[in-house]
């Protein structure tokens, strides 16, 4: 198997430390796992990315190109990244978001930021709601994994929020494949 | 002469400086920008503008 | 995951192979991206009793790390190209006086502040003829994150065997990509330390003209008291203008190298075996290629990999007995074509030898090889 | 629509800026066009130079002749260039890091000369564009990227050292008081000679979330309770003494300038 | 002796050669053996009103160099090995921001401080690849003091038709020499200035790509006000990330030089003509060369002299053609083989390429490069 | 046969050294063996950096360990081996060039963070290793050959520099003045955290001979002549103020040294 | 015990140092090296000690 | 033609001016010449040389392996340079410098220093003095293109001395050849 997850928004929001997160739990998960991201000043403003492949056999070359799942947090870094999607990929953005794209059959949207700001009070934790989200749309990974990839990674008392903000995401998936059925 | 305050809304990137040092406390913030709950109070001091990091509030001089 | 097995950055499995190592002195100044190699060597080196200082710019890094090699402390720098060559004096210096230490450089597109963020490998010749005056060095270049942590381990011990600056010539394609790395137990990797004096300490000659050509090292403070400079020096380490002790002194400096190539040079080999085409490659780039080997060979294309760790001294002799019975060259790195040269002089003109080569920022990826291949050989594939 | 000031000599298409949020480098640059423009000081002779760093990237955007160099060396640069060309008005825009940590040496060199220069540091105390390692005036105890511990460096005080070196304008303004710093930058770029004149700025993204002291307004706070004019120094008791920064003009002499003087050997074979 | 015969130095012949050239900036920092060139700088350029200054050290005397070349002025700066390390961070810059100027290097014996007196070319490699990053050089060497009085000139001449830094690449040997020098008239040389432009202010790109590869270049203060970064950037010179960008920028860098080799390279051959032997040499090895031809000659050896001027870029063409019914080449360098590896690879392995070497300080004599082509070439001289 | 004091403290078959007749250096380094001499300290545990010029070769004479580096860098060096080994009394010799043109950046950031070294520079007012061109402390209106119409920079006040950066232990001597200076070397040697002792040197060769100001005795007696104990300094007048060179202690106090605060992070992890 | 002043003439360079500041005037140069006219009047002070560049003047202990 | 000449002595004896002075004069006598000299710290103490290579034809290598002339003027130089000499070549000394060589023929000692010192009070002028010798055992040189170069070369207000020095020098040499005839 090889799955290539971008996560996309603008910096700040915590896409690094997802895709770290995500990369681990893959890694515990008996699968190799590589993660990038973008860099630099120029990534401040703009759209920022993390990237993680994940595959059963080795990973060479360790950028994306064209990405199996798209994550994104911010209309900016949707509209600068839909174009490099596969058709057969899949597309997870929050509610607030519009996706003018009809090619791409599997467009998931969640209010995972409204999320956040239900379980956190704030959108600080919509990573983490992302990344429940996700960890549903790849099989491989065992969920426990990335959960305890993440107490390890978060700060220091947050840990108990952020694996709520996680549960939710999960939740929000799995509500929409029952509501798809 | 007159001065009003003017915001260039692409501009701001809601750091809340100028909201806090108005002195009259007439600016806010909402989810994109600044804006100005009550332009009548201003007392045109500049203040918002020179704390202004990013050039997205100022006085402007009208006839 | 044991406990053991990690997701690392190549720039923390660095600082994690030169602890493992035994660095216990670091001294940097920020630069991207090499930065987080002196993030990580803050917090951790402390921990273990460790130095740790960011001196006022790049000459006082490594400087200052050069003194804490005299004084006894395996010791390290990192800086990426801008502070790489303000650092050229100085690698000179350690050099000529003989002190051990590791000088990581992770490579960002240049020339000049360039692109600060993007990955290039263009700091291949710059390693080796950076500074002023002919001088032996030794450079290794990982592609991976695991490899990072061993070859920052084998620089320190080439470091310390050999009295001499390594240079780890890390990409940011490496430096900042993280992936699943297995930590080796203490013990598992070989360890060098300097060999130290024994003999009276009256009569010690800290650059004696000895069989192996590595005199042994004296830490300041042991009571050794000798002369450190970075004017040609007799054996005993004071300044001489005679051009018969600087041809000695210097040629022994060459010959600790180049009698030790068995030991110093580490390359690999990748489906070379019945290979017509040959790719040679080195640090992250060796990624692309190995993708590309992997596609091309799924259409029957016979191609490998040369790839080139120690990047200096350039492993010639490994290299032509590879490509013995290969015609076509084919030199992979994100420069303007710097190994090629190396590898042109290596195999002379007999050989066809082409680069694949990017110098905008960018990585050269899978496709862009396979592209190039199919097209230049298209004759021989076909066949 | 941007305002006047920032239409006649800022670039503004090239803005918004990449500064962050609440990043006092923008006040300190506006302060800058403010001061050319009210000292009505032709534009095409205004050379502003810079070094590398978040506050360096200020010369990008000004609406003069620009020159963006290398890490700290701005200075050296922008000697040459007054040198060449002494009818120039050659301003240098450089950070704490740029400025004190690997320019210190062109920094207290250009203040020895008293090159008719004018240094405006941006000064947040953190070198902010390669994500938050102390820097050279990072107070002792500070947190950053490279002082997981706190930092055990002492800081510089910019404008002692300033003092020290030669500089003949030396003087400390804010970002929180932006009408006084107008006022030394203007006194700077009139007075004749070396002039430096330290603009205190905010880094809240990595200054700010180090030292858990919050957002922009927090540290804009800080600077507006720390601050004190030296002229009131005198009459401060011991523990204020300490924790106050102070503010203000604190050298401002008259001694040979050096292009004057490379003039006046010029002279000696006009006939 | 007429007013123009003069005994010159070789750094007094540089000094005069860059005022003819039209050098009216000078930013040193002494260091053995190039301070002549300061000295020389500081009593002439007054009375020219020219601008010399001492600056602090050597990056803030290219640095000032740089600013002043920015403002309109030619100028240069001069050093030698420990400091031309240090310079290499602002050669990047010069060259990625196209600013005319001129760096000396007078070349002495390394590593480090080394034998500060004594002669070597070691930094031959330097020259091109001492600065991070891929990025186009023009270095020259002269071998007599009539030379560098020349190639001063074209090097000035480079520096402002192609807009970028040229290295003169001096040996202590020529630096230090005393000879005759017939300083030419004004007006004789070709004297070349920057291209400057002409048209609408508000539409000028500073770093347009033009036909020619050279955008004209407007100097501070004439109105244009543009941006200048050693940051990647676009035509209009304001900082880029697009790898599209720099790309073309990174290309038209290399095409100016590259597009223009039949400008740039100069060399020279001697006896060359029915040669079955040919020396390759630059610098003041060349002069060594010539006499050990001489009295070869009259023992009937077919020998010739190649003589590299233009050592960056390095005149391979030419090269080949001179080589061509040529089977043994002999490299002779004061390093330890530096220009041997360009021969290598230009004319590869088919070709028996020796080198005399000397890295302890000492000049290769006429007789050292006799015995050697005696002993190497025994058979075919017998023949 | 040398005295003791040459003998305990000097490679004496290293000498005589390669200074010029009547240069100043070999009166301080002598100063140095003396003031090492009379505090006892253990040989083995002195480590001398120096940089490269005439000054700088006083390492090579020195019986301890002795560190011979690149030029301006030796406090860089020094400060590698300080914090790596802080039981060693690390001594750095500099000339004004080494220390204060090209090592400028160096000796600030060293002062600034006051680690416990003690840099003694062999101040002559030139370079003196190259042949006489103007330092950074050249008094303006004199000749070297790089300033053959007269300097026109004005110098360096090393121990004002050195105030201004942060030292915390700072004096002055001369070669006249031999006792004064190694009591002086001995107050930096004992003291805890970053001390700077100026040693005024004189260059005959150079200095001397391109200002027409003669002999090593012209230049001893200008010393003596015009040296003045900074504790008189409020008491002269005018005219003589500009005249004097003010010698003795400038600076003495006690702050946090920088290798006991690192010893302090260092014990957090201590259990 | 007493202090006499010995001369390493080897090492002298001639300076002239030691001869100027000597308070009793006793030391002289000549071609080759400085000596003393007188050692009687030495009063041991050591200022020739002290300044001598070159370490070839110094007092040394007599019983 | 080509002459060989290493002037040599202690640094300050002003040997490296002589030299110039030596190689300018071949220059204006239509000769060609190089002259080099050693450098350095290390030369100070030591013995430090000058070298004057003159030919009617083009000269190349510039360093001296074999002078044919050798001046000393001091002890220790002679016993540095002596053995670099020709058996056919020539030396000249000072006349307190002892000679011990039997195999060079032409061995020329005059009081160089001594009349320096008769001429201009001190032994500043002995380079000047000796290039008068030297001038006389070069034909090829028009002596009066030496004393205009000198002219040129010595500091200000002090050429007529070191003419009467040079003169001094022509002097010596001549009346020791009439002796010696
Ligand atoms: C030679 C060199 N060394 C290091 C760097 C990396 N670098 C870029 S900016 C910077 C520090 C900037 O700090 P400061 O001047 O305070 O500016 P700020 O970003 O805080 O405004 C550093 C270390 C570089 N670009 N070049
Ligand atoms: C990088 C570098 N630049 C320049 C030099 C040349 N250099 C050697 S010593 C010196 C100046 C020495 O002056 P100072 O430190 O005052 O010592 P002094 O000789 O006067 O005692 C210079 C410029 C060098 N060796 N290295
Ligand atoms: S001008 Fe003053 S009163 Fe008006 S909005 Fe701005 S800060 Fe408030
Ligand atoms: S200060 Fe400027 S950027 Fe900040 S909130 Fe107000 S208008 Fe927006
Ligand atoms: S990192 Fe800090 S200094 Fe840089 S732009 Fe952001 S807030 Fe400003
Ligand atoms: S040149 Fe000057 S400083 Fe150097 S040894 Fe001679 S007198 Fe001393
Ligand atoms: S000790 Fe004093 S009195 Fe005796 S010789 Fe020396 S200086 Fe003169
Ligand atoms: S001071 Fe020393 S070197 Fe000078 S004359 Fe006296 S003994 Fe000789
Ligand atoms: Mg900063
Ligand atoms: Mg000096």
């Amino acid at each position: 198997m090889k799955m290539e997850v971008r996560l996309s928004g603008s910096g700040g929001q915590g896409l690094i430390l997802a895709g770290i997160i995500l990369a681990e739990g893959a890694i515990s998960s008996k699968l190799n796992a590589v993660q990038t991201q973008s860099y630099g000043p120029e990534a401040r403003g703009g759209a920022s990315k993390s990237e993680v492949i994940i595959s059963d056999s080795e990973i060479n070359f360790p950028k994306i190109l064209k990405p199996k799942i798209l994550l994104s947090l911010t209309q900016k870094s949707l509209n600068e990244y839909l174009k490099d999607v596969d058709k057969s990929g899949i597309i997870v953005v929050d509610s607030s978001i519009e996706v003018e794209c009809r090619e791409i059959a599997n467009i998931y949207k969640f209010p995972i930021i409204d999320s956040s700001k239900e379980v956190m009070g704030s959108s600080v934790a919509a990573n983490m709601v992302a990344l429940g989200v996700l960890s549903q749309l790849i099989d491989d990974i065992d969920t426990e994994n990335i959960k305890k990839s993440m107490i390890k990674r978060v700060p220091k008392g947050t840990e108990k929020l952020n694996i709520a903000a996680f549960e939710k995401g999960i939740e929000l998936f799995n509500m929409s494949i029952h509501a798809n059925h | 002469m007159k001065k009003t305050v003017v915001i260039e809304s692409a501009w701001c990137k809601k750091c809340g400086i100028c909201v806090e040092y108005c002195p009259v406390k007439i600016l806010e913030l909402n989810e994109d920008t600044v804006y100005i709950k009550d332009s009548e109070k201003c007392i045109s001091c500049g203040k918002c503008e020179q704390r202004c990091p990013d050039y997205a509030i100022y006085l402007q001089k009208t006839e | 995951m044991t406990e053991r097995t990690k997701l690392l950055q190549g720039n923390e499995a660095c600082v994690q192979g030169a602890i493992y190592a035994g660095m216990r002195f670091f001294a940097g100044y920020p630069i991207t991206p090499s930065t987080e190699i002196a993030e990580l060597s803050s917090l951790l080196l402390p921990k273990i009793k460790g130095k740790f200082i960011q001196m006022e710019d790049e000459i006082a890094s490594i400087a200052a790390t050069i003194g804490a090699s005299l004084a006894g402390y395996k010791s390290m720098t990192a800086t990426s190209g801008p502070g790489f060559s303000l650092k050229q004096e100085c690698i000179g210096y350690a050099s000529l006086v003989e002190s051990p230490c590791v000088i990581v450089n992770v490579q960002r597109c240049g020339p000049s502040t360039g692109l600060p963020t993007s990955p290039s490998q263009a700091d291949l010749m710059q390693a080796k003829w950076g500074t002023h005056g002919d001088h032996p060095i030794i450079a290794l270049s990982p592609s991976t994150v695991e490899e990072t942590f061993e070859l920052t381990v084998k620089a320190f011990n080439f470091a310390e065997k050999y009295r001499t600056p390594v240079i780890l010539l890390l990409d940011e394609v490496v430096g900042h990509l993280r992936e699943k790395i297995e930590i080796p137990k203490a013990g598992e990797l070989e360890i060098v330390n300097r060999k130290k004096p024994t003999g009276n300490k009256d009569e010690y000659k800290a650059y004696e003209y000895c069989e192996d050509f590595v005199p042994p090292m004296a830490s300041i403070g042991e009571g050794y008291r000798y002369n450190v400079t970075g004017l040609m020096h007799d054996e005993t380490g004071f300044p001489t203008n005679s051009t018969s002790e600087t041809g000695k002194l210097m040629n022994r400096l060459f010959d600790k190298i180049e009698e030790n190539l068995d030991d110093i040079l580490i390359y690999d080999e990748y489906k070379t075996d019945d290979a017509n085409i040959l790719l040679v490659s080195f640090g992250g780039m060796c990624r692309s290629c190995k993708d590309a080997i992997k596609k091309l060979r799924k259409e029957n294309v016979k191609i490998g990999l040369f790839s080139v760790k120690t990047v200096w001294p350039f492993p010639e002799e490994k290299l032509k007995e590879v490509a013995k019975n290969i015609d076509k060259i084919v030199v992979v790195e994100m420069n303007k074509g710097q190994m090629i040269q190396e590898v042109q002089r290596t195999l002379g003109k007999e050989k066809d030898i082409i680069g694949i080569n990017k110098i905008n920022g960018e990585v050269i990826t899978p496709i862009e090889i396979i592209d190039t291949i199919k097209e230049e050989y298209l004759r021989c594939l076909v066949k | 629509m941007p305002s006047e000031i920032i239409k006649k000599n800022l670039r503004t298409n090239r803005l918004p800026h990449i500064w962050c949020p609440g990043c006092g480098h923008g006040i300190l640059m506006r302060a800058i066009a403010v001061s050319i423009e009210e000292l009505n000081i032709d534009k095409d002779k205004v050379c502003i130079v810079s070094g590398i760093g978040c506050s360096s990237r200020a010369a990008g955007y000004m609406n003069f002749n620009t020159i963006h160099t290398t890490h700290g060396r701005a200075l050296a640069f922008a000697t040459g260039i007054k040198l060449a060309k002494p009818e120039l008005h050659v301003i240098v825009i450089s950070g704490d890091g740029d400025l004190t940590a690997i320019g210190g040496n062109h920094f207290i060199h250009a203040c020895r000369r008293n090159i008719d220069i004018t240094t405006i540091v941006f000064n947040n105390n953190i070198y902010g564009m390669t994500g938050g390692q102390y820097s050279p005036t990072t107070k002792t105890g500070d947190f950053a990227t490279t002082a997981p511990f706190g930092n055990i460096d002492k800081p510089f005080d910019i404008c002692e050292l300033a003092c020290g070196a030669g500089a003949t304008f030396v003087a400390r303004g804010s970002v929180y008081h932006v009408p006084n710093t107008i006022q030394y930058i203007k006194k700077g770029l009139t007075h004749k000679g070396f002039s430096v004149v330290e603009g205190l700025s905010i880094c809240p993204t990595y200054y700010g979330r180090k030292n858990k002291k919050g957002s922009a307004i927090a540290l804009m706070n800080e600077l507006r309770d720390k601050c004190v004019n030296i002229t009131k120094k005198e009459s401060v008791n011991e523990k204020e003494l300490e924790d106050n920064i102070y503010i203000g003009v604190f050298k401002d002499i008259i001694t040979p300038e050096y292009t004057d003087e490379y003039k006046k050997v010029l002279d000696k074979f006009d006939k």
